[in-house]
């Protein structure tokens, strides 16, 4: 079997080389300097940082903190907008990199706002896939509150389904009781993948200035501290709901990739990894096929399978 | 372009009670290691998830030595501090604009202001433009005579001016006491690193002179390679619309909002 | 100001000389190794593991696993019932060290266990408090169901209540999307107190074998990784809910502990840093006043009331 | 009583493709470091919390010397294989009950049985029982002939009886092969570590044998402290009522349930 085919895998609308790619937030438009380290052809796929209908300051500084074996972010969906993004950050990146797919991180606050971002970024013919960020513990209307909700998840989901043909990601919340719930009413809102997990919400207190670190109070916990969550939370939703499931939530290696498959994962993202290890993805792309073989893994598509086979005995 | 080497530690020198001195050195040769750029340093104990921005306070690119100078503040910068010789650091730079450099002659008189970690940066600055021929005149605030370190380097790159708040060194007062009583108009670059009081009175003190004044920045920074937007500043008439780690950590006096 | 009274705390029907414990699960009852290395009457208190009804043999083996930052547990409740507890354990501590305030950790699954067995304890005089435990997340049945729904958990404080002379805290799960609502039910039942955290549910699959490492599947996840995620809920509720919280969750050092008193803790209890350094406890204790002096925090009691004012003004 | 020591390491020697001894040193004096007790070995990166579990495979206890031989398996053990001479290492020891030996006078034939990871305790008990007086046998199973580590010191305490599954080296077999082949009814002790299969083998084999039989067991372990409960095992009519770190970890073979 040659490289390429092991490691391909074919989720709704996306056909990947490979099953790994940068999570929203964590590479910008791809116009970032770790393009000059390594050629992002090299990547499955792009997730780019969250789109919104109007521009967006974020949230005031210090927005980046370090807890143990993780990282607290309150960035807050900066980004220059739907149109801005449209009209430069996407066609510079197609330039640059024609045949890398690319997904577009859609957030907002209202129901509307989520609607006609979509719609934009959907009928542009610059975008593969829509995720949907119904999840981000930063902004303090909208958000995670739509990914807390069985309700308006759905509902905002449908929407978006009704205006865009193409697949949509919903980004789960795994600041919940009940993930399973929030990825059943997704489903039956029309959502054709999900994405799990966005960031736990954290908090860092300074002893000096008696204050949190983060201006914003709270920012959202990602890296390894929190790959245990997510391997659960996949695992759960995946003995429930059959959506295909981009991973991610502190994937720092090759193993921790075939991890998230064996939970039950369709392809997976990388963030906070990136920052730590800035050769990341030609690192994990090279010990993909070693750690396949170590673990006697055909392909990912056999694993998958394989996966598929023990929840149906179940 | 940026890459990652490992350097393995040389000598680890403490400068004052909570200073210290690396010395590293690599294989490879070093590529666009100029002064005002910085490098992202890996911890070795990965409960540490985010690499620590530092300064390059020397290098010597072709020979792959490198030289940093970090004050024990917080757990990363302690935990360097009890590395040894032979230990590996994995290092990612270099990073950043740097100090532009580029309008300067023989001769030219040039001001360098800084306060303590801000003077790494400025002690690379130092070396290179008296290399150059330029008059290099430094003016260094600390907070006590105990605290001061790099003050050889400057005195033997040009003129070196010392405050202390507490007078047991230099001149009694800060930074801005050098400035009121040592300002010369034959200063035709100025470059300042240090707290952001002291960025501060550079900017306001400076404010109404016609030169080029370079202020180095500190933000808080996730990557240093422009994907997280954890380090944004606020520049011109923007709102946190530029990366302290892309377009900085050195932004024009004129321009960037402190 | 004498080092003990810096360190003193009070809490309802706890006078204690300093506020460090260890936490339920992580100590036996005293009857551990750590006792041959340190004195016990060091301790601020002794949070002893769980004691329910009946005699528990746990969960199969393996029950400890180790993921990035922390461990996950599946150790289930193991122990020898409340009579054996009663009659053996808690003796045998008592006995030992006679001026050692007991906090007792109660477990079970129906609603009349937790009761009969929280009124066994409270009666013994072995007993100075009790910490209803609604957050286990490794028994199939109770446990954590009561952590996270408010009507449930509320009625449970509440029956226990009506049983035990005891203050009794609740100690509350932070796998729920909305953790005050769930401390302002235990506070309308009657708690005098809350615990936060419990574990996070996590997983961790074995790529040899394909299956999780634990035979429970899933297990709670402890300490560093989820430090932040203490800190935030702690902060959140006590902006919210008046009452005294014994903090736990990822402290590892004397910072943590001032980070947890910050936040708005009373108390602190210590569990998986036990494991890697056996000597926390003194270590801890020998640091606080040190950390003390360094961040300018003239007592613990005074910190309190710092924190206390920073919440009336909000 | 167990204590917390630093140790460095002075020898990190490669036994096997993927079994390392390391030769370690403290400044204290090592008390209750018996034979078939274990060390909590404390790894350097906090990203792990957990200490690991590690057999005695050598002791001298005056000297503060401690010997430890360990396989690369996961992440744990890899990183210790990475450390070089001159590392810290704090371990929490010596813990668990240990062989007994008290039933043993010179000249009485002990019969060692191990497999793999299994034999470094053995090894340790070996020295021990021969400096006893003790005539000691060992038989020990490999997969194959590249895998051998420990041969010269069973060798050096007495008879040594090899076997692997694929015949490169001694018998080809395993160590049931040669208990079927080699037994003895001079033994008066028995002494099995190893795989699980093995002690599930030799408890089998030796079942209906009147004589004392003693399996060290392995079982994931929080604190190795009798505090967790990570570790029970079932003994007699028990279930689960066990702590290997306490009770164990060594067992009567009549006793615990594999
Ligand atoms: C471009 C640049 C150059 C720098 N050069 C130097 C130098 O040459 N010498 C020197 O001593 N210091 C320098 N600093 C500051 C240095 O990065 C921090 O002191 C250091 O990261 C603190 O790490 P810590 O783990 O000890 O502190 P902690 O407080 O434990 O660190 C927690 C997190 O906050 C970040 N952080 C804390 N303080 C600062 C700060 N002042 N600036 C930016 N991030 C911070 C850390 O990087 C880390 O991510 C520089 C900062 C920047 C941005
Ligand atoms: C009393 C005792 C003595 C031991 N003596 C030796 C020895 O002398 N030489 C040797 O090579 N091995 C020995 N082991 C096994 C050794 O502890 C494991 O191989 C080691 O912990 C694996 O760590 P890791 O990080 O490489 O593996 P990982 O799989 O990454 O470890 C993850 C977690 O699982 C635990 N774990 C994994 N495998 C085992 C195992 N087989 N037994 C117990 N815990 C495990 C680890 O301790 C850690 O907590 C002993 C185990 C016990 C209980
Ligand atoms: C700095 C930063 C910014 C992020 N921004 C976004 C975002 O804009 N949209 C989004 O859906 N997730 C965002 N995330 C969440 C990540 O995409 C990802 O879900 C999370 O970090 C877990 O993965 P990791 O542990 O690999 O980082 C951000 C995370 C970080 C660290
Ligand atoms: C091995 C283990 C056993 C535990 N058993 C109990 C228990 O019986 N009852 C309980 O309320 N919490 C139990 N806990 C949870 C701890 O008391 C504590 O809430 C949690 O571990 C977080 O603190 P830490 O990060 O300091 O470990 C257990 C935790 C561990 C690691
Ligand atoms: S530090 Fe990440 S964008 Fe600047
Ligand atoms: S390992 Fe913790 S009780 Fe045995």
């Amino acid at each position: 079997m040659k490289l390429n085919e092991r490691l391909a895998v074919e989720l709704p609308g996306l056909k990947l080389k490979n099953p790994v790619m940068p999570a929203s937030g964590c590479f910008a438009f791809g116009d970032n300097r770790y393009a000059e380290m390594f050629d992002l052809n090299q990547l499955g796929a792009i997730i780019i940082k969250a789109a919104t209908l109007e521009p967006r300051i974020g949230n005031p500084m210090p927005r980046i903190a370090e807890v143990p074996g993780g990282v607290l972010n309150a960035v807050g969906l900066q980004n220059p907008g739907v149109d801005v993004i449209l009209r430069t950050k996407l066609p510079a990146l197609k330039a640059k990199y024609p045949n890398l797919p690319v997904i577009a991180n859609v957030a907002g606050t209202a129901e509307a706002d989520y609607v006609e971002t979509a719609k934009r970024l959907s009928h542009s013919g610059l975008v593969d896939a829509l995720e949907l960020n119904i999840s981000c513990p930063n902004v303090h209307r909208g958000g995670m509150q739509f990914g807390t909700d069985p309700v308006s998840a759905q509902n905002l989901t449908a929407a978006v389904k009704t205006v865009s043909p193409l697949p949509v990601y919903v980004k789960l919340s795994p600041n919940v009781t009940d993930i399973v719930a929030i990825a059943r009413a997704v489903e039956a809102g029309g959502a054709d993948g999900l994405s799990m997990i966005n960031t736990l919400l954290g908090m860092r207190l300074d002893l000096k200035t008696r204050q949190p670190v983060l201006a914003n109070q709270t920012g959202g916990l990602s890296g390894p501290a929190i790959k245990s969550i997510a391997v659960r939370m996949i695992y759960q939703v995946k003995q429930q709901v059959d959506l295909p499931i981009i991973a991610m939530g502190g994937i720092s290696n090759a193993e921790d990739v075939l991890e998230m498959f064996l939970a039950g994962a369709s392809a997976v993202a990388i963030g906070t990894a990136i920052f730590h290890d800035p050769l990341i993805f030609p690192h994990i792309l090279a010990d993909l096929p070693t750690k396949m073989d170590q673990y006697q893994i055909k392909s990912l598509t056999a694993l998958q399978q394989e996966v598929r086979g023990r929840i149906n005995e179940n | 372009m940026p890459s990652v080497n490992n350097f393995i530690i040389q000598e680890q020198c403490q400068l004052t009670a909570d200073v210290y001195l690396l010395n590293l050195k690599t294989t490879a040769k070093l590529s666009g290691y100029h002064p005002g750029k910085f490098v992202m340093v890996e911890l070795p104990n990965e409960l540490f998830q985010l690499r620590r921005p530092l300064a390059i306070a020397d290098c010597q690119a072709m020979q792959g030595k490198l030289s940093l100078i970090y004050r024990t503040v917080g757990q990363g910068t302690h935990l360097l501090a009890t590395l040894k010789p032979g230990v590996k650091l994995n290092i990612l730079g270099a990073l950043g604009n740097g100090f532009a450099d580029q309008d300067l002659a023989a001769n030219d008189q040039v001001l360098l202001i800084g306060g303590g970690t801000g003077l790494p940066p400025l002690m690379f600055l130092a070396k290179t433009l008296a290399q150059k021929g330029c008059q290099v005149t430094t003016m260094a605030g600390f907070r006590t005579r105990t605290q001061i370190f790099g003050a050889k380097v400057f005195q033997a790159c040009g003129k070196f001016l010392l405050a202390t708040d507490d007078g047991t060194a230099g001149v009694q007062g800060t930074v801005k006491t050098l400035l009121d009583n040592y300002w010369s108009d034959e200063y035709c670059h100025v470059y300042a690193c240090g707290p952001l009081g002291l960025l501060k009175t550079v900017q306001q003190q400076l404010a109404d002179r016609r030169l080029p004044v370079d202020l180095s920045l500190e933000s808080r920074m996730g990557c240093g390679m422009g994907a997280c937007a954890g380090c944004m500043v606020s520049v011109g008439h923007g709102n946190l619309n530029q990366h302290v780690c892309l377009k900085g950590p050195v932004f024009s006096a004129t321009e960037v909002k402190l």
